[in-house]
C-alpha cells in the first residue's frame, strides 16, 4: 500500500541553522505516528514544511501522489524575485491548497478565532466545502440557506464526534482550556482531511483530559483519518502510537515501533544527555529547554504514566529566531 | 547637480532623526508610532513657547539655540514616556489594530491640542540662524545648514554610542531580539521601553526645534507629513535598524531631491509613497533589515 | 432532508458523523431572539428615517441627513475592511474619491447619464481595490496602514495636479440622476405628496441606496466569505490552515470595501453637485475610521451609530467645530483603552436575552467514553491555571512569571 | 401564548410612536409645508456668510466675520436696509464641500436672503446651485476662481478681483521694472493655480519670457527644491501665488540659493507674517499684488479702530472685502427696494462707481469687478507690514 505521505530529505535553513535537516520518513494510510524529540529539534518547522507555511531549502513533501515544494526555476532564483512570487503564491503550495487537498493541522498554542463562536469557529473550516458565492450570500438565496444549514449541521457533527458539550454559541475564549484543544481538533476535522497532524495536543492537559484524547485520536484514526502527533508526553506516546520518529538538531535519529524506540541507544541518549559516566547534562540541551532528565527516564522506563509535564519550550513560531 | 545631492543631505538628516524614534519604537515594541511625527511639531512648540515667554524674537545665538534644543528634548521626552504610559503600555497585549487606532488618537489629541493652545495660524520661530552663504565645489551651502548637519551627526552619534555600548543599550537590543528571554534574563522591560521612548522623542523634539530654526516657520500639522516621510524612511532603511534609519533619511532626502527636480515639486510626495509601496513589495526589509525568515 | 443538505455541500473525503442530537429550535420573535429584535430596530430605524421629510423637510435637515446616510454607507465599506477582515486602511477615502471623481468625470466631461456612470463607479473601484491591494495586501497590518495612507494621498494629490479633474477646484456642476429624459430635478408627485426639490427626492433614493448597502454589507459578513474575512482577522495562519486563500480573502474584502466606498462617492458627488480634492484629505479617512471604531468594528448597529455620530455631531455642535479634532482624537484614545469593542460591539448580546441563554445540549452518554473521561477532566481543571495568557499555554507562562 | 400577546402589544407600540411621530410631523415645516423663504416683511434681514472657522484655512474666518460685522452694524447705525434691521447669519464651510453644502443648505433653511460669504472657491462652488435655486444673491468676497462666474448663474457676484485681473496687475508690473523673464509657482490651491496659470498666459501674451511654471505642496517646510530652480533659471520676476507661509519660506530658501530677482507675492501672501516667516533681511526684494486696505489708504485709521474695537484683533485678509461685499448687496437691496431676486440682481448689475476699499466698484457683464483695483504693495523693513508702493494707475 502506497504512503499518504512521503517525506524526503527535508532540509530547513534559518540563516545558518539547519532546523531541519534531511528529515526522511512516511506516513501510511490511517495509522497514527509520532514525532518526538527534545525541544528545538525541528518538530514543529517539520511540521510546518509539510502543511506549506514554510518554505523547505529543499527536499521533497509529497502528499497523496501531489508535491507540496514546488521547483522554483533557475532564472527567478538569479534574479532574486523568487520571494516575492512566493509571498503571491507563485512557486510554492500555499497551506490553504495543503489543507484542501486533504491535510489538516493544529497549532502548539491553540490558534482558535477568538472572536468567533465555537460552532463559527467549526463552520470556518468548511470554506472551502461550500456552495456559497457572493451574489447568492448577497440575495439570500435557497441554495445559500441549505448551504449554511448543511454547514451547521455538519460543524455540529463534528463538535459532537469530538465530545464538545458546551455552548456553542459561546466564544473560545470563555472556554475552559481543554475544550479550546477539543474545539481546535474539531475544526481540523471539519476541513475533511485525510491526514491529520497535531503539534502537541495534550500540552496543558490533566491526566483525565490526557485520557480522553487519546479515545478521540483512536476515534479520529477509525474514521480512516492518519494522525500524526508530535508529542513530549512519553506516555501517552508509546501507548497511543503505532510508529515513532525521533528528531533531535533536526536530525531523524530513530523510526520505529514504540519497542524499538525505547530500546534505541540514540534516543536515550538523545533524551538523556548523558554519557556512560552519567556525566552532567549538556548545556546547550538545557538552554533549548530539554527535557528533565529524571522525567524522561521515567517516562521511557515505564511508558504508562503521564506523569510528566511539558516544561517551558520555545514557542514554535519563535524557533527560527535562536541563531 | 551637486546642489540637488547636498539638498537632499539637509531634508535627509531631518528625515533621519525623526525616523530614528520611528525605528527604535518599532523595534522593541513592534508598534507604529504615529503621534511621533507630532512629538517633532511639540519639540518646536516647546522652543517656541519657551522663547517666546522670555520675550526673545529674531535672535540668531546658536548657544542659545543650543539651550532650548536641549530644554525641548527633555520636556519632548518625558511627553513621549508620558504617552507610552497612558496610551500604549495598557495595550500592549492588545491586538496590533488597537495600539496603531490608539496611535492615531494620540496624533489628533496632539495635532488639535496644539493647535486649540496656539491657534492655526503659523508662527515665526524666535531664533533664526544665521544664513550667510559661500560656495564649495558649485554647491551653495549656508552657515545655518552646517550647524544643521553638524547637530544631526552629534545626536545620532550619542544615540549609537548609547546603544552599542551602555547597559541600556544592551537592554534595548535583547528586548528587540527576543521580549520574554529578555524579561527571564532580569531585564526590565517597562523601564528600557520608558528609555526607548524618552531617547526617540527627545530626537524627534531635536529634529522639531532644529527646523524650526532653520525654516523659520512652524505650524501645529508640521509633523504629519514628516512623520510618514520619516516612516518611509525608517522603512527604507530596514526598520527596526538604527543604521538602517539613517540611511534611509539620508536615501529619501536626496530622491525627494531629485524627483522632485524632474517630476516637479506637486508630485514630490506621490514619489516618495510611490518609493514606500516599491519598497514594501519588493524589499519589505528595507536595506539593512535582518531578513525575516518566511514563518507562519 | 439531510440528502438535500449533503448536496449542498461540494464532495470531500470525510464527512461529520450526524450530530447526536437535535439542537432546539431558534427562538423567534421580537424580544426573544437577538435576530428578531435587530430586525425589528432596524425596521423602525429605516421607517423612521423615511418620514423624516414629512416631519422636517427643511433643505438643512435633508442635506445632512442625506450626508449622514451617505457616510452610513461609507462606514460600513469600510466595516468590511476594519471590522471583519481587520485590515487597518488609513486611506479609505480613496475609493471614496474614486467613486466621486469617476461619476463626476463620466457626467461632466463625457457627458454620460449618471446611471452609466454606476457601473464605471463600480469598475473603476474594483480595478483601485485591486490595485492598492494587491501589492500590499501580503504585509503586516501597520505596514498595510501606512501604504493605504500613502495611496490616499496619492490618489488626492493626483487627483489634485490633473487636468481631467479639474485640478485643485475639482469637478462642478454634476447633474442629478436622470433616466431617458427624465431627471430627478424635475420634481416628482408620489401619491398625491408633491416632492417639490430634488433635494427631497434625492434622499428617499439615498436611503434605499444605503438600506440595500448596509443588508448587503451585513450579509456578507455572515455567510462564508464573512467568517472567512473574520478568521483572517483573528488569526491569518490559522485560516490558511483551514484552507481559506487568505490572501484572495484579503483582496475580496478590500474590493468590497471599495465598491461600497465608491458608491457612496457617487451618491456625494450627484448629492453636492461639486467635488474638490480638499474633500478627500487624511482627515476624512481617520474621521471615517474613528465612526467604525467608535460605533464598534464588525457591529452593524455600532458602525451606524458611529457613523451618525461622526457625520452629524459637527452639525449639531457648529460652535465646537474647532474643537472637533480635538475631542475625537481623545475619544479614540478613551474608547480603546476602555471599551475597545466600541459603543456597540459585534458580540454584544441583549440585556435580556443574556439570562435566556441557550441551556448546554443534554450530556448524551451515547457518546462514551471520551466524553465521559473529559467531562470530569474538564471539571476538575482549575480555570486559573488553565487560562492562556498571549497565546501560550499556561504552563508556559507560569514557568515563565517564575523565572 | 404569552409570547404571542407580548409581541402584538410590542408592535402596537411602535405602531402608536410612529403615529405620534407622524402627527407632531403635521404641525412643522414637512413636506408639503412652507419651505423657509425671505421671512417676515417687518422682521430684520438677513445675510448670510460662508467662511471657514475650522480645518485649515480656519484663520480666515474670524477676519470675514468680523469685517462683515462691522459693516451690518454701521449699516444697522444709519437705519438699517429698507428700515428693516440687518442681520448677519455665519456658517461654518471648513474648506470643504460637504461641510460648506451643508452650511449653505442651513442657511437657506434660515430664510437669509442675500449671501455675503465665500473664501475657498471649492467649498464655494457647489454652494452656488444651492442659493441660486433659492432664489439668493450672492456677493462672494474672497473666492475668486473663474469658475465661479463661468457657469453664468445670474446671481453670483465677485467683488474680489479674479485671478485674470490680478495677473494682468503683476503682468504690468512685470513690464514696468523692465523684466523680460519671469516664473511662477503655485501651491497647487485652486485659487493660487488658476492665478498662476492666468499669468504665465498673459506674461506669454505680453511676451515676456516664461522661464518655468512649478507647484508645490503647501505645509510643508522644505522648498529647496524650487530654491534651487530659480537660483538656476535666474527669472527676474517670480510671481508666488500661494499663502504666506509658504511664500516667506520660499522667498527666504530662495535667497539663501542665489535668486536674486523680484520677488512678487499674491494676495494670499500679503500679510505681516509673511515678512516674520521670511526673516530679517529677506524682504527687500519682496512686493506683492493687492487690492488696497485701509492701512494704505488714507483717512482708514478710524476704519481700522473700528474693526479692532469689534473684533478685539487687526483686521486681515478679506476683512475689508467683507466689509464691502455687505455694503454692496445692502445699497442693491436698499436700490432694489425690495428683497426679490431679480430685483436685487438687476440692481447689483446697475451699481455704478460704487465707492469701496479696492476703489469705485461696477460690475462687468460676467458679473467680475470692472477693474481688479490691485495695486502693488512692498514690504517696510521697519514693521514687516506691507505698503503701498505703486497703484499702477500712472
Amino acid at each position: 500500500m502506497s504512503a499518504l505521505l512521503e517525506v524526503t530529505d527535508l532540509t530547513l535553513r534559518f540563516g545558518g541553522v539547519k532546523a531541519v535537516d534531511g528529515l526522511s520518513f512516511e506516513v501510511r494510510e490511517g495509522e497514527i505516528l509520532a514525532v518526538i524529540g527534545p525541544n528545538g529539534a525541528g518538530k514543529t518547522s517539520a511540521f510546518n514544511c509539510i502543511s506549506g507555511f514554510y518554505l523547505p531549502t529543499s527536499g521533497s513533501v509529497v502528499f497523496q501522489g501531489r508535491s507540496i515544494v514546488r521547483e522554483v526555476p533557475r532564472l527567478w532564483h538569479s534574479l532574486r524575485l523568487v520571494h516575492l512570487l512566493q509571498s503571491f503564491g507563485f512557486y510554492r503550495v500555499l497551506p490553504s491548497r495543503v489543507t484542501k487537498w486533504g491535510m489538516a493541522r493544529t497549532f502548539q498554542n491553540l490558534r482558535l478565532f477568538r472572536e468567533l463562536s465555537v460552532l463559527d469557529n467549526v463552520k470556518t473550516a468548511m470554506h472551502a466545502n461550500l456552495r456559497e458565492g457572493f451574489w447568492s450570500t448577497l440575495l439570500h438565496t435557497p441554495g445559500y440557506r441549505r448551504a449554511e444549514a448543511a454547514c451547521a449541521r455538519e460543524a455540529r457533527g463534528w463538535l459532537d464526534f469530538v465530545g464538545f458539550d458546551d455552548d456553542e454559541e459561546l466564544y473560545v475564549g470563555q472556554l475552559p482550556y481543554g475544550e479550546q484543544r477539543r474545539v481546535e481538533i474539531a475544526r481540523a476535522l471539519a476541513t475533511s482531511p485525510k491526514l491529520l497532524l497535531l503539534d502537541e495536543p495534550a500540552a496543558g492537559l490533566n491526566f483525565n483530559e490526557k485520557q480522553a484524547l487519546m479515545a478521540l485520536i483512536r476515534k479520529v484514526r477509525d474514521l480512516g483519518v492518519a494522525v500524526v502527533l508530535i508529542e513530549h508526553d512519553m506516555g501517552m506516546v508509546m501507548e497511543l502510537a503505532e510508529r515513532i520518529v525521533v528528531l533531535n538538531y533536526g536530525r531523524e535519529i530513530a523510526d520505529g515501533t514504540p519497542e524499538e524506540i525505547k530500546a534505541d541507544p540514540l534516543v536515550i541518549e538523545a533524551y538523556l544527555g548523558v554519557d556512560d559516566d552519567g556525566a552532567a547534562v549538556d548545556d546547550t540541551r538545557l538552554r533549548t529547554g530539554a527535557v528533565s532528565a529524571d522525567a524522561i527516564a521515567a517516562a521511557i522506563g515505564d511508558g504508562a504514566g503521564g506523569a510528566s509535564t511539558p516544561l517551558p519550550g520555545t514557542r514554535a513560531d519563535q524557533e527560527g529566531d535562536v541563531r | 547637480m551637486m546642489q540637488l545631492i547636498w539638498n537632499g543631505i539637509i531634508v535627509g538628516s531631518f528625515y533621519a532623526l525623526v525616523a530614528l524614534g520611528y525605528s527604535m519604537v518599532y523595534g522593541i515594541i513592534k508598534l507604529l508610532n504615529f503621534a511621533h511625527g507630532d512629538i517633532y511639531m511639540l519639540g518646536a512648540f516647546v522652543g517656541f513657547f519657551t522663547l517666546s515667554s522670555f520675550g526673545i524674537s529674531n535672535e540668531t545665538s546658536i548657544p542659545l539655540l543650543l539651550v532650548v534644543l536641549l530644554l525641548s528634548m527633555v520636556t519632548t521626552g518625558l511627553i513621549g514616556v508620558g504617552i507610552e504610559r497612558i496610551a500604549y503600555r495598557p495595550l500592549r497585549r492588545s491586538p496590533r489594530l488597537a495600539v496603531l487606532i490608539t496611535a492615531i488618537g494620540v496624533s489628533f489629541t496632539l495635532e488639535y491640542g496644539v493647535r486649540q493652545i496656539f491657534g492655526p495660524n503659523p508662527e515665526a520661530f524666535p531664533i533664526r540662524l544665521e544664513s550667510s552663504g559661500f560656495e564649495v565645489a558649485g554647491v551653495r551651502v549656508t552657515a545655518s545648514q552646517l550647524v544643521l548637519v553638524i547637530i544631526a551627526a552629534a545626536l545620532m552619534l550619542v544615540l549609537a554610542h548609547i546603544v552599542e555600548r551602555t547597559r541600556q543599550g544592551r537592554a534595548m537590543r535583547a528586548i528587540a531580539l527576543d521580549p520574554q528571554g529578555a524579561q527571564l534574563m532580569g531585564v526590565n522591560v517597562d523601564r528600557v521601553i520608558s528609555t526607548v521612548f524618552f531617547i526617540g522623542s527627545a530626537l524627534a523634539g531635536a529634529a522639531g526645534v532644529m527646523a524650526g530654526a532653520y525654516y523659520g516657520s512652524i505650524d501645529f500639522l508640521m509633523g504629519f507629513i514628516i512623520g510618514l516621510k520619516a516612516f518611509t524612511a525608517a522603512v527604507i532603511g530596514g526598520i527596526g535598524n538604527l543604521y538602517g534609519a539613517m540611511l534611509g533619511g539620508l536615501l529619501l532626502g536626496l530622491l525627494e531631491s531629485f524627483g522632485a527636480a524632474w517630476f516637479g515639486g506637486e508630485w514630490r510626495d506621490v514619489f516618495s509613497f510611490a518609493f514606500l509601496i516599491l519598497f514594501l513589495t519588493f524589499k519589505p526589509t528595507g536595506l539593512l533589515g535582518a531578513r525575516v525568515v518566511e514563518r507562519m | 432532508m439531510a440528502r438535500d443538505l449533503a448536496a449542498a455541500l461540494k464532495h470531500a473525503p470525510l464527512r461529520a458523523p450526524a450530530p447526536l442530537f437535535d439542537r432546539p429550535a431558534a427562538p423567534r420573535g421580537i424580544l426573544d431572539s437577538q435576530r428578531g429584535f435587530m430586525r425589528a430596530l432596524g425596521a423602525l430605524c429605516v421607517v423612521l428615517v423615511a418620514i423624516l421629510p414629512f416631519v422636517d423637510a427643511s433643505r438643512y435637515t435633508i442635506s445632512i441627513a442625506t450626508s449622514a446616510l451617505i457616510y452610513v454607507m461609507l462606514c460600513m465599506g469600510l466595516n468590511v475592511v476594519v471590522g471583519y477582515a481587520g485590515l487597518l486602511d488609513l486611506g479609505y477615502i480613496a475609493f471614496f474619491a474614486v467613486g466621486a471623481y469617476v461619476s463626476g468625470i463620466f457626467t461632466t466631461v463625457l457627458g454620460f447619464p449618471m446611471w452609466l456612470a454606476l457601473p464605471a463607479t463600480i469598475l473603476a473601484c474594483i480595478l483601485a481595490g485591486i490595485i492598492i491591494g494587491a501589492p500590499t495586501l501580503r504585509l503586516r497590518s501597520d505596514y498595510l496602514a501606512i501604504v493605504t495612507l500613502g495611496f490616499g494621498e496619492i490618489i488626492r494629490i493626483t487627483a489634485n495636479n490633473l487636468e481631467v479633474t479639474g485640478g485643485p477646484s475639482g469637478i462642478h456642476g454634476i447633474p442629478t440622476w436622470e433616466f431617458f429624459g427624465w431627471s430627478f430635478a424635475d420634481g416628482f408627485t408620489i401619491g398625491g405628496i408633491e416632492f417639490p426639490e430634488r433635494v427631497v427626492f434625492y434622499y428617499f433614493v439615498a436611503l434605499v441606496v444605503i438600506v440595500v448597502g448596509v443588508i448587503g454589507a451585513g450579509r456578507l459578513g455572515k455567510g462564508k466569505l464573512g467568517r472567512a474575512w473574520k478568521a483572517v482577522r483573528d488569526d491569518e495562519d490559522a485560516a490558511e490552515a483551514m484552507g481559506i486563500n487568505t490572501y484572495v480573502a484579503k483582496i475580496s474584502a478590500y474590493i468590497i470595501g471599495a465598491v461600497w466606498a465608491g458608491m457612496a462617492g457617487q451618491l456625494m458627488a450627484t448629492h453636492l453637485s461639486a467635488i474638490s480634492p480638499n474633500s478627500f484629505q487624511f482627515l476624512y479617512s481617520t474621521l471615517i475610521l474613528m465612526a467604525v471604531v467608535l460605533g464598534g468594528m464588525g457591529s452593524t448597529p455600532g458602525v451606524i451609530i458611529g457613523a451618525l455620530f461622526v457625520s452629524l455631531a459637527p452639525e449639531l455642535l457648529r460652535d465646537f467645530a474647532e474643537w472637533r479634532y480635538l475631542i475625537f482624537g481623545v475619544l479614540l484614545v478613551v474608547v480603546m483603552l476602555f471599551r475597545p469593542a466600541g459603543l456597540w460591539p459585534a458580540t454584544a448580546v441583549l440585556p435580556w436575552l443574556k439570562k435566556r441563554r441557550p441551556q448546554p445540549p443534554p450530556f448524551t452518554a451515547a457518546i462514551g467514553a471520551v466524553d465521559e473521561a473529559a467531562s470530569t477532566g474538564g471539571d476538575a481543571v482549575e480555570p486559573s491555571v488553565m487560562e492562556s495568557v498571549d497565546g501560550l499555554p499556561a504552563t508556559d507562562a507560569e514557568e515563565g512569571r517564575r523565572g | 401564548m404569552s409570547h404571542g400577546t407580548r409581541r402584538r402589544t410590542r408592535t402596537l407600540q411602535l405602531a402608536a410612536a410612529a403615529s405620534l411621530i407622524l402627527v407632531t410631523a403635521g404641525c412643522s415645516g414637512g413636506l408639503g409645508g412652507d419651505g423657509g423663504g425671505g421671512g417676515d416683511a417687518d422682521g430684520p434681514i438677513s445675510f448670510g456668510m460662508l467662511a471657514p472657522f475650522s480645518g485649515s484655512e480656519s484663520a480666515f474666518g474670524a477676519y470675514m466675520e468680523n469685517g462683515a460685522q462691522l459693516a451690518v452694524d454701521e449699516i444697522n447705525a444709519d437705519g438699517g436696509v429698507l428700515g428693516r434691521e440687518l442681520q448677519l447669519v455665519v456658517e461654518d464651510d471648513a474648506c470643504d464641500a460637504t461641510t460648506a453644502v451643508a452650511g449653505a443648505n442651513k442657511l437657506v433653511t434660515d430664510g437669509i436672503v442675500a449671501s455675503v460669504g465665500g473664501y475657498c472657491s471649492g467649498a464655494t462652488l457647489p454652494t452656488l446651485p444651492i442659493f441660486d435655486e433659492a432664489g439668493i444673491p450672492m456677493v462672494i468676497p474672497a473666492a475668486n476662481a473663474n469658475s465661479l462666474v463661468e457657469e453664468g448663474l445670474p446671481g453670483v457676484f465677485l467683488i474680489n478681483g479674479t485671478g485674470t485681473q490680478q495677473a494682468a496687475a503683476a503682468v504690468q508690473y512685470a513690464e514696468q521694472i523692465g523684466a523680460t523673464s519671469v516664473a511662477a509657482i503655485d501651491d497647487a490651491t485652486a485659487y493660487s493655480a488658476d492665478l498662476a496659470a492666468s499669468f504665465v498666459e498673459q506674461a506669454a501674451d505680453a511676451g515676456l519670457d516664461v522661464a518655468f511654471e512649478a507647484t508645490v505642496t503647501p505645509g510643508e517646510n522644505d522648498y529647496s527644491a524650487v530654491a534651487t530652480q530659480l537660483a538656476d533659471e535666474q527669472p527676474q520676476l517670480i510671481y508666488w501665488t500661494g499663502y504666506y507661509q509658504e511664500g516667506g519660506l520660499i522667498a527666504r530658501q530662495s535667497s539663501d540659493a542665489g535668486f536674486a530677482g523680484a520677488f512678487l507675492v499674491g494676495d494670499g501672501s500679503v500679510d505681516a507674517k509673511f515678512a516674520e516667516i521670511a526673516g530679517d533681511g529677506y524682504t527687500d526684494n519682496v512686493v506683492g499684488t493687492f487690492t488696497q486696505t485701509p492701512d494704505m489708504i488714507e483717512g482708514a485709521d478710524d476704519w481700522i479702530a473700528d474693526y479692532t474695537e469689534l473684533a478685539g484683533a487687526a483686521p486681515g485678509p478679506y476683512s475689508t472685502q467683507s466689509y464691502d461685499a455687505v455694503r454692496v448687496m445692502a445699497q442693491a437691496i436698499e436700490d432694489a427696494g425690495s428683497t426679490e431676486f431679480d430685483d436685487v440682481v438687476a440692481a447689483l448689475e446697475g451699481l455704478d462707481g460704487f465707492e469701496t476699499f479696492a476703489g469705485p466698484l461696477t460690475f462687468t457683464e460676467s458679473h467680475t469687478l470692472s477693474g481688479g483695483g490691485f495695486v502693488i504693495v512692498s514690504i517696510d523693513p521697519a514693521t514687516g507690514a506691507f505698503v503701498l508702493k505703486d497703484d499702477l494707475q500712472g
